[in-house]
């Protein structure tokens, strides 16, 4: 078991409130809280080492581009690739539109980029903007009933015609952990590249890139304990360097000419132009340093302790669907019968309680559980029994007059 | 209609949740429509008006939205409908003073009295203007 | 004259030291430090309402969403734009980026994209890029021999085929403001859209973009007092509706279906895909109700002074060439002879002073001031006249032996 | 040379640095050449080495460079012409260990030892070394 009272006094703003009541945050899918070691990173930074990176000339510039680099390292590490295959980015949005952007160029006309439909804007919406330009097509894997990948229609699946399989590791909404082992070490033995959006799953269960073999991978910090504005995004040695660079830039380029000869620099460099978010990138160092101080496997654990507990608690609810009741993390969505999803989470906050409403930018999931608002909590390592059964309590009695008695 | 009776106005809000007033399509080719979705509220709503000779023939909307924004813009259906657009610009001008919390007038507004206390939940301020917005928009654009 | 006592002790970097003597910074143009009130928000946020934008479905979530969208009035503000005119990015060079690659689709073959030698790379390369693929042209505004564009040849740089003029308001190397007033003017006469890169003006001279009447401009926060991972893209509003969306996600569009069809949002939501950085955008604001306390014709005023004030105190020094005798602003390169920029730049450095040795990013330089490494010292408003008079001390009794001992 | 002589560790290092040996281009086919520029440093030089039957017939450098990345080459220039590749390899390995502040052999570096104190100045190893890993990467890639 976690040492609750410890990892929870490390994060401030659990002692803070929400409409007056404590607050009890579960829309961790969302964006994870701060611990205390990110925050204090972030202010010594702002505060005594505000200066940019990537240059020697004075000592502070290059004790801070070394943090910058020891970030990197600590990444590397944290999901065991090699220090130069790690990309600092803006997060997973720009990490996943680099992926798609920057492998344009291998795409031909009737090429397929295979996807699930539970996948998120960030990882279709840039895949649906290169196969229109290269005539490419989009395909979608078949699903089981509840919205897993079917593994019995995977040969079919991967056709000759797929060139890359890109698709999220942890669904955002149906909380299930695609079987990308099988996925991968099939389409690896078809030549073909996988992609995974590790925006769930990188902070919820152990990662190996070299054991899983992924080609490329991307994350955001904000959503592993980091402040916003850095995500990462991994690939394969050999992969990042097919990988054509789209933003240009301060920092990325060796030299160019006015002719209009530019020599990139080499990987990971190439990708890193312009100033990045810097005091965010070295925090990082410090939420994953705290994310091992719990271990990978613990918080996982946790997460389906709570997600467990909450599904059992609910299951006789009459007035609650849950649309993922086998959820492998603690991703769970439901809607409460007649209350609009915005109404019933309006109504949770009124109780301190923090949930999502919504589609959760996973715009096709209404063909996997036929409706597109639903309320999502989302558990994390902080979170406890206490505060699920607050939960429960607040859903047991809630009503649609309670819900519009905040209004009146 | 006594504003400070808080059964009342949830039974208004309630009814027209539950059972929305014109709610449904339009696809005549005299009828505008507009769709209005917002950034705080994940409402997404089609607003269909039908215009004659400067008079509110129709208004019907569509799309999942939550129980003021469903509320708000099914009483708006029934406000306006008829109403001229000089009539409807008024109960919009004095729809918008009560939802700003400034003094308004209470028997313009009928049934969207509901909504006077809106104001005091920001965060849902958009919801209770969405349709509204929506109508205000259309009667913009007919008198370019 | 400026409170420089007031406005110092806003800033907590300035009581620190570097290698043992008070910290002097004069790498203004690389980034500027950080005042408390920034370093507050960011400390705030991240220990209280570390939460996501743009959903109202709980308080916290609703009040920083507010936030940030306060942060976008008073940038809107601060250069007298339309508040749907103002797209954050992760900084000036994503800015940049996005509009080089957004108005790529404008391009046909043969036309022609008019800039000049002094650019950033951030600016140059996205254009040599996309001026490759559409069999566009590069050409450089001729120069006179200081590096100023030279004014009677304008006419003839504005031919037919100049379809964009994207160039540098203020130049981080030679510092010299260019004359965009009439750039703007004759181009508009003709049709021409021009894109300005205001990294080095924004902050140090005020902006007006409505009287400028200047069709884009692109800046990053962290060369404005802000923390890092932010910057501005302004468009005027029909010029953002021709950009094209290039990172697409979460948050950029209002619905998109199985068939690929996309709908974006309305502009500038459109272009702000996934989780941004949240923190550093709403210091934004903090940083510029700093700027606007002090008053933009005060730092510009301030800056002039100082450097003013150090090349007279140099002029009579044989051992220093300054590149850059009339510069417009803070800033001023220079070399000292016989002695390799970072040489003199890590002997400047066992002083506690902090200058940048290198090309600055801006690689076609050489063509202007016929050498490639220079040192580069810039003024901002928190310096004062003492800190230039100990870099001229430094200076002064600066050899080769002396930066070698440090070595030895 | 008596390490522990500042004077003359300086003239070292200013010797080299004004007066560099070896600083010419190299374009016989037989010439393989690296471009090396540090991320931490502005420098960017270009190393040319002709290897001949596993002997280092020649060594020449060109580009910008700071005081420590020039001289560091220029002496390894001069100790590494003539050698045979395990030669260089040794003397490279010794000068690592220096440059790591471990002990090393004074004698096989020579005039080298004029860096044995840059260890002390994280910031300038690189520069040290930037010639140094240039052939370490030609002699690697000969062996492949
Ligand atoms: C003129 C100019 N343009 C663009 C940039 C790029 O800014 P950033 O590194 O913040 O993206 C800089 C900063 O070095 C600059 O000085
Ligand atoms: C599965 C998934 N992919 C991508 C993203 C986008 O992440 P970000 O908004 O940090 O760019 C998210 C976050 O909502 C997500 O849950």
């Amino acid at each position: 078991m976690l040492d609750l009272n410890h990892i929870r006094a490390q994060f401030p703003i659990l002692k803070t409130k929400m409409s007056g009541k404590p607050l009890i945050y579960f829309d961790n899918a969302a964006t994870t809280l701060k611990p205390q070691s990110v925050i204090n990173d972030v202010t010594r930074i702002l505060s005594s080492q505000s200066v940019n990176i990537h240059r020697g000339d004075y000592q502070l510039s290059y004790d801070i581009s070394n943090e910058y680099e020891e970030a990197r390292v600590s990444v590397a590490k944290f999901i065991n690739a090699d220090v130069n295959e790690i990309v600092f980015t803006s997060g997973a949005t720009e990490g996943l539109n680099a992926i798609a952007y920057g492998l344009e160029h291998h795409l031909n006309e009737g090429d397929v980029i295979l996807t699930t439909h539970t996948d998120h804007a960030s990882n279709l919406l840039p895949w649906i903007e290169v196969a229109k330009r290269r005539k490419a097509k989009i395909e979608y894997f078949k699903l089981t009933e509840e919205g897993r990948i079917d593994l019995s229609k995977l040969d079919q699946a991967l056709h000759s015609k797929v060139k890359f399989i890109t698709l999220v590791h942890v669904s955002n909404v149906l909380g299930f952990i695609n079987p990308v082992e099988d996925i991968i070490k099939m389409a690896h033995q078809r030549n073909m590249v996988v992609i995974l959006d590790g925006a769930q799953s990188v902070a919820h269960i152990k990662m190996d890139v070299k054991a899983l073999d992924v080609d490329f991978l991307a994350w955001s910090g904000h959503k592993m304990c980091s402040p916003t504005g850095v995500g990462v995004l991994y690939g394969k040695k050999e992969w990042l360097e097919q990988l054509k660079s789209i933003k240009l830039g301060g920092g990325s380029n060796a030299q160019f000419n006015e002719q209009g000869e530019v020599i990139l620099k080499s990987v990971p460099t190439r990708f890193e132009a312009g100033t990045p978010a810097i005091e965010s990138t070295i925090a990082l160092k410090s939420a994953l340093q705290f994310l091992d101080s719990v271990g990978m496997h613990h918080i996982h654990e946790h997460e389906v302790i709570l997600k467990n507990h909450f599904l059992s608690k609910i299951q006789d609810f009459k007035h609650i669907t849950v649309y993922n009741p086998s959820t492998d993390t603690g991703i769970v969505i439901f809607n409460v019968e007649g209350i609009f999803a915005q109404d019933a989470a309006a109504y949770l906050s009124s109780h301190g309680i923090a949930v999502r409403a919504g589609n959760h930018c996973a715009k096709l999931i209404h063909h996997v559980i036929g409706v597109t608002e639903t309320l999502r909590a989302s558990f994390y390592v902080y979170n406890t029994i206490d505060e699920v059964d607050h939960l429960v309590e607040v859903l047991r009695d809630i009503t649609l007059e309670k819900c519009v008695d905040l209004y009146i | 209609m006594d504003i400070n009776d808080p059964q009342l106005m949830r039974s208004i809000i309630m009814d027209h949740y539950q059972y929305p007033r014109n709610r449904r399509e339009c696809h005549d080719h005299d009828c505008k429509s507009v769709h209005m979705n917002s950034e705080s509220c994940i409402d997404d709503i089609m607003v269909y008006v039908k215009l004659d000779h400067g008079v509110i023939k129709d208004f019907r909307f569509t799309g999942q939205a939550c129980t003021i924004s469903t509320a708000s813009t099914s009483i708006l259906s029934e406000l306006v409908k008829g109403k001229t657009l000089d009539e409807a610009k008024h109960i919009i001008m004095e729809y918008r003073k009560m939802v700003n919390l400034e003094s308004f007038d209470a028997e313009t507004l009928e049934e969207a009295i509901a909504f006077s206390n809106i104001g005091k939940q920001a965060n849902r301020i958009k919801c209770a203007l969405i349709g509204w917005d929506a109508l205000s928009q259309i009667i913009a654009e007919s008198e370019e």
